[in-house]
């Protein structure tokens, strides 16, 4: 029995959605994509623990001290759950997915791959899971390939046996392409990487705001994502690695805390999870990205995904109307809530400015994709991309914003 | 071109007064933009084309002999409201001496037309880059 | 002319200390050492960013977005002119020491580092200063080699020759020792690096909330500190580089931002210091940071660091009333404000323990330099380190607390 | 000693609840921390360290044959607290046969007696790397 999903009352939960813009008018936020606004809760979490118990983690024994190491776990214990992996000590603490994602390629990466192996991504893959893994390829002798994909950018999954070999050492892939949208089926890839020996790597710093992850269940080998998209504080993320592999791997940073004997000249390590989290962690920002999970999932996730899924086709349906307006990505039925376009002698950039006049805050440019954009043959798109506090009348805006850039510029 | 060639800074420090806010700033940039003539399609190649935009920006400059002799400059891209920073950069640099131009302050311009607040980083540097372009170019023809 | 130094108001700046403890009684922080309490100034601007126009960094022209970038560049001129940077762009955002001088080791270290250089380092250094280069030895075939010290626990430099050669090619070390407080002369030590054509890297993370630094000044090529040991928030740190190192360095992370072009199989690296600092920064930390910066600089770091001296004395003369009580580190005009001691027949844990049930909140354990422990023979100390906010009575309650540590250990 | 071995678990609770606040349970903790015996230092051997302590820890268990044969512990740390603790956990588990052992839910005890909230993580570690040793010794025992 699911009330109404009351986008009204959400609203109220995110302070900022409660302050009138500098020149008036309304805050149309369609930027969720490149990272999310925050719901009281969260803003509290952070400004509680300042005022009332902050203290460093995991290294006093006196009450403030403790209580910060047990609401770190307390987080710890929050990922797990939410991302359904089978230990706490699984999930690993990182400023994000950039470094979630060069944490693997470095201390997995470095330590099992060599010439001759393989690394397979997609050419819509976001930057931070598509450089790290370029130099690690650069640094072991592996190659880097690429899986197929369709005329309606999805991946082309009867040509995977041309990429997916037993060299394939990793399939490192973003669960959701934060430009097109697509969505991946990674239960899938899983089995068919684990069936060639491979692990999976998965971005999903793009899926877990708006679906359930289940990391065993897909048998995901590793997960990485950034608690700033998820409603969270920004500089905290995860990483999460099955405990056999976390347990193989080499460190990636060094320093307090990691260890488990420091001699003069070297070094044992500490157990998982504490093996990769050196120094000292972004304490308060990881405590309070508890109380954004707790928070998403007091809405529920199939009830996001529903008002989400209304959102887009109410975009596709509206952006229809607009001449000369191109979504890139597949049909609604196979995206997450992420519209990427372009508008015919609209240059991305004079839409970005003329839609902020208006209160409409979109992205422009690459989306760090250069190597997609390259392929959709545009310098850059317009990205909205929408949060479980958008509503109709934002995608509304957005078009009404478009018609407006277009008579500024001329074409109406 | 020669009725924009015409425009003084002064004359556009008096119209963005006028308009106020940044709306209507904008909107006057966009149109300055439709003013400016498109470059030859020959002239966007990848040797004129200044890095650091967040759009595509190409920029040449020619030295008209004289005494002294002064620089001509010509630039384009495709998003309107750069071409409208382009006709700002013109009034100031275009048929100036070098040394007029290494003598301006382009700061001290934008703030007296009101667009330094309104122009994120990422636009000042795209806007730096051509700048910088400019002053190299006026250095070379000392 | 400076004001009376007004601890009493001081501490009103900081909300923690408005709050009375669980059990009632006064809160006694003396671990500002491991990370320092936050002013309302800091807690506030966090909110603000969050609660009014909070945007992910360097990627959309609106509103936030612009706002967020011109923030985050204003922090960036800040922690410049905290230094004495020549100019912002040296100044890199990471996530804490920690990273930073990880980021030095790997981006420099593997870069210019063979079989037959050395590096060097003191015993004393935190395993933040330390494993890194432990580990780049390793990596490099360089040697790590170690300054000798007086026997009063400071840098012996009539022997520096014996170990700083032009075999050297980085001298790594804390400008003050979290454990004995001792305090280097780094200024010299860069000139005699500098002298054998060595690269100088200084773990500022004690020395920047107590200290006026000053990179160009005293030569120093890299400098790393954390943002939540000067009263800032968690989550974020510096690295300072000079342009020059900075520009010849291998990226760190790779991942957005860090990239001017991105092919399909190579990119190319955008200028400093966007190139180390791939994907979301910790935003809103970094934004803070200024305030932090802020607040200290209005109090005058002459003033914290004669208040600090005035603490230090007072726990020195009080500490010696205790039987059985030993100071490791050097006498009081050779450090900071640290006290390290171990107290004859009473475990570390003991009196941690029984120091927190008066609110007396100390560190006890290794303190992240188990070589050093190793050095003074004994498993662990206890540690008390002052921040701006610390008063003579919290002193006295410190050695108030170790006479009833003592009774209930029937000692006394 | 012969005194500890008598303390029940149901004593130390009646104890503790009588006792109330965290401070007087950690004094009587000391307390109890002082009737412990010292080990023999030449027990003291890296061989049965426990690690995951934040202090010294050293524990011995021995079969004692009979019928069900049970486990004697003996163990020992530098640091007071824990010589207390240690007494609560040769209460739980000294003179037990390994099944006793094996069923005993050590957290649920420590709820019982009001010490889970006011133990920390890195303290609640070391006393389960004890616990967890004195499992093993009562496995290879059964
Ligand atoms: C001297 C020194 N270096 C490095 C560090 C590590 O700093 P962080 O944990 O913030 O990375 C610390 C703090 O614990 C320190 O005292
Ligand atoms: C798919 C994807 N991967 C990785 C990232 C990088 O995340 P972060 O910048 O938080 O490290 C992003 C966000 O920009 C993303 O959308």
């Amino acid at each position: 029995m699911q009330s109404e999903y009351d986008v009204e009352a959400i609203r109220r939960d995110f302070p900022i959605f409660g302050r009138p813009l500098e020149h008036g008018g309304r805050l149309v936020y369609l930027d969720s994509g490149a990272s999310a606004q925050k719901p009281r809760v969260v803003i509290d979490a952070e400004r509680d623990c300042y005022e009332s118990w902050y203290a460093n983690a995991y290294r006093g024994v006196y009450q403030f001290g403790a209580r910060v190491s047990e609401e770190l776990e307390r987080t710890r214990k929050a990922v797990q759950e939410l991302i359904g992996a089978a230990e706490p000590e699984e999930v690993v603490f990182t400023s994000g997915t950039t470094m979630s994602i060069n944490l693997v390629a470095q201390a997995w990466g470095r330590k099992f791959l060599h010439a001759g192996h393989e690394i397979l991504v997609t050419e819509m893959e976001h930057h931070a899971n598509l450089v790290p893994w370029q130099r690690l390829a650069h640094e072991t002798g592996a190659t880097l390939r690429f899986i197929p994909l369709t005329s309606d950018w999805r991946l082309d999954l009867d040509r995977l046996d041309d990429v997916l070999t037993d060299r394939t050492r990793i399939v490192a892939i973003a669960e959701m392409s934060n430009v097109l949208g697509t969505i991946h089926p990674v239960k899938e890839l899983a089995r068919r990487a684990h069936e060639v020996g491979a692990v999976i790597s998965v971005d999903a710093a793009q899926t877990v705001p708006h679906h359930v992850v289940d990391v065993v269940r897909s048998e995901i080998d590793f997960l990485a994502f950034s608690g700033h998209k998820l409603y969270g504080p920004s500089g905290v993320g995860v990483l999460y690695g099955r405990r056999e592999l976390l347990e193989g791997m080499d460190p990636f940073l060094c320093g307090g805390h990691m260890i488990e004997r420091v001699y003069r000249d070297h070094a044992t390590w500490a157990d998982i999870p504490a093996k990769f989290e050196a120094g000292t962690l972004p304490i308060v920002q990881a405590i309070a990205l508890r109380s954004a999970i707790e928070y998403v999932r007091g809405i529920g996730f199939s009830r996001i995904a529903a008002h989400e899924r209304r959102l887009l086709e109410h975009t596709h349906r509206r952006l229809a109307e607009i001449p000369g307006l191109v979504i890139y990505g597949p049909a609604v039925e196979h995206k997450g809530s992420i519209v990427s376009f372009t508008v015919e002698k609209v240059a991305a950039e004079d839409l970005a400015v003329l839609l902020d006049l208006k209160g409409v805050f979109v992205r422009h440019g690459h989306h760090c994709t250069m190597p997609l954009h390259d392929l959709l043959g545009v310098p850059a798109t317009v990205r909205a991309s929408f949060g479980l506090y958008n509503t109709l009348e934002d995608v509304d805006a957005l078009v009404e914003g478009i018609h407006y850039a277009r008579r500024k510029l001329r074409l109406e | 071109m020669s009725q924009l060639q015409s425009l003084t800074i002064d004359e556009l420090v008096d119209e963005f007064d006028f308009l106020g806010d940044w709306e209507s700033k904008c909107e006057y940039l966009i149109d300055l933009g439709f003013d400016l003539p498109e470059m030859p399609a020959e002239a966007k190649i990848e040797e004129n084309r200044v890095h650091g935009c967040q759009s595509n920006v190409w920029l040449t400059a020619d030295v008209r002999e004289g005494d002294p002799p002064v620089i001509e400059i010509a630039a384009d891209s495709d998003a309107m409201i750069v071409r409208g920073l382009i006709v700002v950069l013109l009034a100031l640099y275009s048929g100036r001496t070098p040394r007029e131009i290494l003598q301006t302050d382009v700061g001290a311009v934008f703030e007296r037309l009101g667009l330094d607040r309104h122009l994120s980083t990422a636009r000042k540097n795209g806007l730096m880059s051509m700048v910088q372009r400019v002053r190299r170019l006026a250095e070379d023809a000392l």
